[in-house]
């Protein structure tokens, strides 16, 4: 099947260039960090140290080299997945293992809940174009499109943590470093109420598109039911679509999951970024960038696989 | 064929409830068995009576008056639940386009068993082998991009047929279908009439299936739009002499991209005379586009040599010479996206006389009326915006754009295949008509055989992206009418003209070829 | 609210001038202690049971090494509550013995003995040696911040006496010595390896830590006497927000040092004891008196009387506090409560500011940075207080990296944070003398000087007393600190928490008497 | 022009509440930097809406605090909207632009927003309002000219961009008058939901304390301020974040009420 072949090629190379773009962007986030005011001496040294012992901290960190040099050292570094050490002693790999599948699980179900529900519920609009449903729908989109994590976090831990005392206001890592169930509901649900919003508006324009196809328009001559025509000619159409606002949603909800671990006090790699900038910490900074980046690859990946596949049959 | 009638409908009035109505008076009355055939030119409303037959009438209109009884149901009254039953099980509509109106990812076996009464498992298969399909696996397995136009045709009506309706409405049943495939058509339309006392209305522009299947015929009245400026038809435009050559092509390719390794076009060689009206014909996908976007310099993965005058010119128009982009002008195809849609007429037209400042500014709203008069367009369409106007009113203005640069070469991308015949022919006199009185030199890109042999001199025929023969008109055509005439028609293009559905703009995706 | 290691590094050189020998009897002025709200768990205290501790930290900036600087509440609390330093923080007496059972001067107050407790063992059951004790100094003393927590002893003044008995040699005469080592000199075995999470001697054994938590079990062959407690739970929270949220919603048991908001909202709920630590944190108005605008005494003295400090004290800090009469250390036994307090007075300010020829129609900016929960307020309310004299104010908030590079020992007018007070010459020594290694308004005042050292040097009870009288006068009268108010340390606990922490400062980490009611 | 009645139900609301914001400062009863009530105090007649961690009028910085976020994110759309209108025009001319920009997006795809915002601030001392801006124009544009690139393909495969070219047109005036004018739909759904995402970067970043900083009246800075006291007085936190959601509610359906009616476009990312 010459088509297979030539369909897993492109898709690899596809990964190839993003894996470069990657890498272009490690440079840039790694001399941004540098370039910062202060080093990351000044920053994790104590108060007051004198300048001979800021001179040999730099000297221990490497600063005092020049920064392609550094730069270089690291990347070979990533090659063989040693990921260099931080500013304050730990070697990058520990602190970023031990903190990042905590943000893959909360990231991954805000995800995977704002799909479900974008789509479930920009079918309902879709079923009744400009119905009251419909209208309801896109104003509640907009609402969510504007409110920042933050805001949501905080509303959420007063109504249902602080007043109700329905759920735990912050996640409560048990000894072996999981996340108790019932504490993860509300920091998900913080991350994936500000996506939902672009999400519907995505889907529910993806589908009112495919709507447009000829091929819908015969369905309906044809006289089938509409949950029928929905699920059975315009949703294959749409998955394409619903893969790639999914993707772009990723950056987003690891931005979201930075803000929101702070609130709740989660033991996620967002808090430790946020850190790490502080700490003007390049090692750190690029470390996490790389790890959720090669993520993110993963899941371009899925979705240009999804697209390939939704399209298998029609070119 | 007496009983109650299938279809019986009177006084029928469609429109959009403002202006003039679409259809007026329709009176149709069909029976079990019998075989109605709707006829009249495109954009008449064929399609829109088929729809209104089973209350689907396309959206911004509607049955303004008038009774419509389908299989015994008030069509006009009836409530969406019942609508819905009735398109489901009595009735069965194969739009035109059936390559588009099949779901895309569904296989042959699901578009077919998604319908299907009887559900058994061979259901499919015995449905196949009625329209002369072979039942195999393989072929249920397909999706409808794998299967060829006629292929798709008849699974369309495969699906129609599959909920065993009492009516059967078929828009451009033959469309698409070669001689021998439009006879098994007749064949089966009539048996299904005949045997199985299904009724058959269908909008068909085939007169040949028409006077040998149809029981009655619905003309439907001339199109309302304004009729187009023409004088009687000549046998032929009389022969020019050529001129010395204008524009010479030598070894020209082209390809998409970046994979020079498949060529859409490959060593062409082109020789337009001055004043002459050469032809480019060929299949659709044999780069018949191609050779005019690179002639104008829109295509620009090209190799070869082109010279204008004997002057090289750069395969991108943005780096040729501020006169060679004069003298070479475009008409484009879709009548639809041949005009600015947020510009006057006025202001497309003034535009080339700006640029290549044919004349000082207070001349211009002069010329303008000139070339609106020299397109046979009245002045008072200058002010117009192009939805204002009809697709062979828009073709004109175009025209009448690229004349206003006053060009050398004139090329023209299948100007005439979104128009009716009547208008086609019109365009094709104008063109000839500014050929002779301004020694213009005219590349005619067309797959209508018809017209070409009418009215060019010479005709270079392509195949596969490859020269497969070149001369005048009338010796080249014959000779590749002997080796068999389907070289350069292919299994989209019939003989006639495959009518693009008006209205629907080219949906956004569609790639340019052939 | 971010920690910092400053927090860390005025602790370590030890405060209060409690005399060296006998336990002084007057009991100090600020120690007493109120909880409102719910009382604690009534009848005798029961063993049993696992307390869960909530304290702030950063997880990227965890470090388990106990003579490292901890930046983070949390780790020092996991560090306390495992390892043992030579003297502890106590009330009344100041410093009173852990690992040290008794301690005596030279006449010359120059060479200080410190004796071990009997039977003080390992977590790992070897006992303790004087050759731990001395190993583990010698390896606090080489560390960067060493010298400042170890003043005036040189590598070479640690040295064993015996088996069970450590000499320490200051380069001058200092009565504060036991003082000094009460909070950072942590005990190893000596020549420990790997630091982290190695054996110590205090009242609970480190069975697991993972990303700033930490959980610590009774040590019941503890020298002190077995703790109550089975186990005690440490979580690290990053925000006081986030962790008074995880107290009200049950999930731990004590949330540590949360500030004052989180106090008052805790009055609004049942079942939450509010323990109020008063002196814990001092958050004055820095004056740079060597240059710049406020060199002129009588500018200082202008703007030390248009503060409003009642104010001050119920908008910054939610009324858990008190207003203080700008001498630095009020948690001292020897504080001088008799000086008179400074009452707002904008009229003899205006006056004095013209008298000086102070120009007021300037803008000055005040540096403040989020260091402790009331600082920021602080400096609003400040500013706009100001605006009532006709002096224009602008704020400006800096990150604590920058305000600690840039702001910090140089700025003409800045807010700081100093906590733990209860020691004037702690104070004197660190910020106010010439010299000074933190010198925040660049004093250099003779006077002041020569009574510091009067203080320090003398054996004599009544000696000392009259310096330490003068030395606050001198401050009290033209020193760059406006102290407005002194913030009390709030500690929040569940009920059922009976005799949690009441020391103010780092006291708060004293977890060994602490139990819990079923 | 969209249909009457949902024209003025979408115009009127949104329009007075953008002039309430921008019109806000000055209808403040109280100064927005003096304490009138006791920290955090219950809403009274003094404070409506109670008072934040200063015991400041929470009502009189509510209707502060609404104009520089409004105007910042106004700020950030327009300028997001204008140059991924003309860089989304140029994409779809120019090919090489057009893969060039493509692969910015894809970088921007793999880098968290949040942390783009810290980077570009952080590395601009005492940028404040301005480098916030920048930040937030950098961070949105890929995506937008990828939008403005999606709805320009068609019109530069039409036959009257076509034919402009063939006839000789330079790019600027392809641009300028060919395709631009027939992008009015999109460029206008475009800026209401610029302005949205603006408000989202904005808000944000106050959060994580760049950009603006206290003691200015903001309602981001309102939110994060007083979440301590979110128990003592809820309004403190409640209010501005209602108050954003509002703005954008009302931006967006202003934007879409005057936007031509063209059904749901297909809207990108942020």
């Amino acid at each position: 099947m010459p088509r297979i072949v030539r369909r897993v090629t492109r898709l690899l190379g596809l990964l190839g260039r993003r894996v470069v773009l990657l890498a272009v962007l490690l440079v840039g986030v790694f001399a941004s960090v540098t370039f910062l005011p202060r080093d990351a001496a000044q920053s994790t040294l104590d108060r007051g140290a004198s300048a001979a012992e800021l001179a040999a901290r730099r000297a221990q960190l490497g600063l005092d080299q020049p920064l392609i040099e550094r730069f270089a050292r690291w990347m070979g570094g990533l090659l063989t997945g040693d990921l260099g050490t931080a500013a304050r002693g730990q070697p990058v790999a520990d602190v970023v293992l031990v903190a990042l599948p905590n943000t893959v699980l909360l990231g991954g179900l805000a995800l995977g809940l704002t799909v479900i529900v974008a789509v479930t519920v920009a079918c309902l609009a879709t079923l009744r174009p400009g119905g009251p449903l419909d209208r309801l729908i896109s104003a509640t989109a907009t609402v969510t499109l504007a409110l920042p994590e933050f805001v949501v976090a905080s509303v959420l831990v007063l109504v249902f943590a602080l007043w109700a005392g329905l759920l735990p206001a912050v996640a409560i890592t048990s000894a072996g470093g999981s996340v108790a169930p019932q504490a993860l509901i509300l920091p998900v649900l913080a991350v994936a109420i500000p996506q939902l919003g672009w999400n519907v508006r995505l889907v529910r324009a993806a589908l009112a598109d495919e709507a447009r196809a000829p091929h819908v328009d015969a369905a309906q001559l044809d006289g089938l039911s509409r949950s029928r025509l929905l699920v059975r000619h315009l949703l294959p159409g749409v998955l394409p679509a619903v893969a790639a606002a999914a993707v772009t949603s990723v950056g987003l909800v690891l931005g979201g999951a930075i803000v929101v671990e702070a609130i709740f006090n989660y033991p996620g790699v967002g808090v430790v970024l946020t850190q790490a900038v502080q700490d003007r910490d390049a090692p750190l900074v690029a470390g996490v960038v790389a790890l959720t980046g090669a993520l993110i690859l993963g899941l371009l990946l899925l979705a240009d696989a999804v697209r390939a596949w939704a399209t298998w049959g029609t070119r | 064929m007496t009983g109650a009638a299938v279809v019986e409908a009177a006084g029928l009035v469609v429109g959009p409830g403002v202006g003039p109505a679409v259809l007026e008076g329709i009176a149709l009355r069909v029976h079990h068995g019998e075989i109605a055939a709707i006829i009249g030119p495109s954009g008449v409303g064929k399609t829109t009576l088929l729809r209104a037959l089973i209350g689907a009438v396309p959206p911004g209109m509607s049955v303004l008056t008038g009774r419509l009884r389908v299989c015994g149901h008030d069509v006009l009254a009836a409530s969406p639940e019942r609508l819905r039953a009735l398109r489901r099980e009595r009735v069965g509509f194969v739009g035109q386009d059936p390559a588009r109106r099949l779901n895309p990812r569904m296989r042959v076996r699901q578009l077919l068993g998604e319908m299907a009464v009887d559900a058994g498992p061979d259901g499919p298969r015995r449905l196949l082998s009625e329209l002369s399909l072979p039942g195999t696996d393989e072929l249920l397995r397909r999706r409808p991009g794998q299967l060829s136009g006629g292929q798709q045709r008849r699974v369309a009506l495969a699906r129609a047929l599959a909920r065993r309706p009492a009516l059967l409405l078929l828009d451009e049943p033959s469309a698409g279908l070669d001689t021998a495939l439009r006879a098994e058509l007749a064949e089966l339309l009539r048996s299904l009439a005949r045997r199985h006392g299904v009724a058959i209305v269908m909008a068909c522009h085939d007169r040949e299936l028409v006077d040998r299947i149809a029981d009655q015929v619905l003309p439907l009245g001339a199109p309302t739009m304004s009729r187009p400026v023409e004088q009687p038809l000549p046998e032929r435009t009389e022969r020019t002499e050529p001129g010395p050559p204008v524009l010479l092509g030598h070894g020209l390719s082209a390809w998409f991209g970046r994979h020079p390794e498949h060529p859409v076009l490959s060593d062409v060689d082109l020789r337009l005379a001055a004043g002459s009206a050469s032809a480019v014909v060929g299949p659709s996908g044999a780069g018949k586009s191609t050779l005019g976007r690179v002639v104008v310099g829109l295509h620009a993965s090209a190799s070869g040599t082109l010279e204008l005058d004997g002057v090289r010119l750069h395969p991108r128009a943005e780096r040729r010479g501020r006169e060679q982009r004069r003298r070479v002008q475009l008409v484009p195809q879709d009548p639809l996206g041949s005009l600015n849609p947020r510009r006057t007429v006025r202001a497309s037209l003034t535009r080339p006389l700006v640029l290549h400042d044919r004349c000082p500014a207070e001349q211009r709203p002069g010329r303008v009326i000139e070339l609106l008069a020299a397109v046979g367009l009245a002045e008072e369409l200058a002010d117009h915006y192009p939805d204002a106007l009809s697709g062979g009113q828009r073709q004109r203005v175009a025209i009448a754009r690229a004349l206003g640069a006053e060009p050398d070469v004139l090329v023209c991308d299948e100007v005439t295949s979104a128009l009716d015949p009547e208008n086609a022919e019109a365009i094709m006199l104008l063109l000839a008509r500014l050929r002779r009185e301004r020694g213009l030199a005219l590349i005619v890109i067309s797959h209508d055989l018809r017209l070409v042999a009418a009215h060019t001199e010479q005709v270079l025929a392509l195949q596969h992206g490859r020269a497969l023969a070149a001369g005048p008109t009338t010796e080249v055509l014959a000779a590749l009418d002997d080796a068999g005439g389907t070289a350069l028609t292919d299994s989209h293009d019939p003989v006639g003209r495959a009518i693009r559905p008006a209205g629907l703009p080219p949906r956004a995706s569609a790639r340019k070829d052939g | 609210m971010e920690l910092t290691r400053r927090r860390l590094l005025e602790l370590g050189a030890g405060m209060g001038a409690g005399l060296v020998l006998a336990s002084c009897a007057g009991g100090g002025s600020g120690t007493g202690v109120e909880s409102s709200a719910a009382p604690g768990p009534a009848g005798p205290p029961r063993p049993g049971g696992t307390l869960r501790v909530g304290a702030l930290g950063k997880v990227a900036a965890i470090i388990q090494d106990p003579h490292g600087s901890q930046s983070n509440e949390s780790d020092y609390l996991i560090i306390a509550l495992a390892y043992d330093p030579l003297t502890v923080p106590g009330d009344p007496r100041t410093v009173t013995p852990r690992l040290a059972s008794s301690w005596e001067a030279s006449p010359d107050l120059r060479r200080h003995r410190f004796a071990l407790a009997e039977g003080a063992r390992f977590h790992d059951g070897s006992p303790v040696t004087s050759a731990d004790v001395v190993w583990s100094l010698q390896r606090l003393r080489a560390t960067p911040a060493g010298a400042s927590r170890l003043p005036g002893i040189d590598p070479a003044g640690i040295a064993a006496d015996g088996p069970n008995a450590v000499v320490l040699t200051s380069n001058y005469p200092n009565a504060d010595l036991p003082l000094l080592v009460r909070l950072t000199t942590f005990v190893l075995k000596q020549d420990t390896a790997d630091v982290a999470g190695a054996p110590g001697t205090g009242p609970f054994r480190l069975e697991s830590y993972r990303q700033g938590n930490a959980r610590l079990v009774r040590n019941d062959t503890w020298y002190g006497g077995a703790p109550l407690l089975d186990a005690v739970d440490v979580r690290i929270f990053e925000s006081p927000q986030a962790m008074v949220n995880a107290l009200f919603t049950g999930e731990i048991d004590v949330a540590s040092n949360v500030g004052p908001v989180a106090a008052r909202t805790a009055q609004g709920r049942d079942g939450i004891q509010i323990v109020r630590r008063p002196n814990d944190s001092a958050l004055p108005i820095v004056m740079r008196v060597a240059d710049g605008p406020f060199a002129d005494a009588r500018v200082r003295e202008a703007f030390r009387l248009a503060v409003d400090r009642d104010a001050m004290v119920a908008q910054a800090l939610s009324g858990f506090g008190r207003i203080a009469n700008d001498v630095m250390g009020t948690g001292d036994p020897a504080y001088a409560t008799d000086l008179p307090q400074r009452r707002r007075d904008p009229a003899r300010a205006v006056a004095l500011l013209d008298e000086a020829g102070f120009d007021r129609s300037a803008r000055y900016q005040l540096i403040t940075a989020d260091e402790a929960p009331g600082q920021g307020e602080s400096a609003i309310l400040f500013a706009n207080q100001l605006r009532d004299i006709g002096v224009g104010i602008d704020v400006v908030r800096q990150d604590l990296g920058t305000f600690y590079d840039e702001t910090w020992l140089k700025a003409p007018l800045y807010t700081t944070y100093w906590g733990t007070n209860d020691s004037v010459t702690f104070f004197a020594s660190k910020t106010m003398i010439s010299g000074a290694g933190q010198n925040e308004t660049g004093q250099q005042d003779p006077a002041f000087d020569t009574a510091y050292q009067q203080a320090v040097s003398t054996a004599d009870e009544q000696q000392r007393t009259s310096a330490l009288r003068r030395l606050q006068e001198i401050e009290h009268q033209r020193s760059g600190y406006l102290l407005w108010g002194m913030a009390d340390g709030v500690d929040l606990a569940s009920e059922k928490v009976g005799d949690p922490p009441k020391l103010a400062g780092f006291g708060r980490v004293q977890f060994e008497r602490t139990w819990l009611a079923d | 022009m969209a249909g009457g009645r949902r024209f003025w139900w979408g115009l009127v609301p949104a329009a007075l509440l953008m002039v309430g914001t921008v019109l806000g400062p000055l209808l403040a009863p109280n100064p927005i930097d003096e304490p009138v009530t006791v920290p955090y105090a219950t809403p009274s007649a003094a404070a409506p809406l109670g008072g934040d961690q200063l015991g400041r009028d929470v009502l009189s910085r509510l209707l502060a605090g609404g104009a520089e976020l409004l105007l910042t994110a106004a700020a950030v759309a327009l300028v997001v909207t204008a140059l991924s209108a003309l860089l989304g025009a140029v994409a779809v001319l120019r090919p090489l632009v057009g893969r060039l920009i493509e692969r910015l997006a894809d970088v921007l795809i793999l880098l968290p927003p949040v942390l783009g915002i810290l980077l570009i601030v952080l590395s601009w001392p005492d940028g404040g309002r301005l480098a916030l801006c920048c930040a937030a124009v950098l961070l949105a544009l890929p995506y937008a000219v990828r939008v403005v690139a999606a709805s320009a393909a068609p019109i530069a495969s039409a036959g009257f961009v076509e034919a402009a070219v063939a006839g000789g047109e330079r790019l600027g005036r392809l641009v300028w008058w060919e395709v631009l004018p027939n992008l009015r739909a999109v460029l206008v759904t475009l800026l209401g939901l610029r302005f949205v995402a603006a408000v989202y970067i904005v808000a944000t970043a106050a959060f994580l304390q760049v950009g603006p900083q206290p003691p200015a009246a903001n309602w981001a800075l309102m939110i994060r301020e007083n979440a301590a006291g979110i128990l003592l007085n809820p309004w403190a936190v409640i209010a501005p974040s209602l108050a954003i959601g509002l703005l954008a509610v009302g931006v967006n359906n202003t934007v879409e009420a005057l936007a031509p009616g063209r059904g749901p476009v297909r809207l990108a990312r942020l």
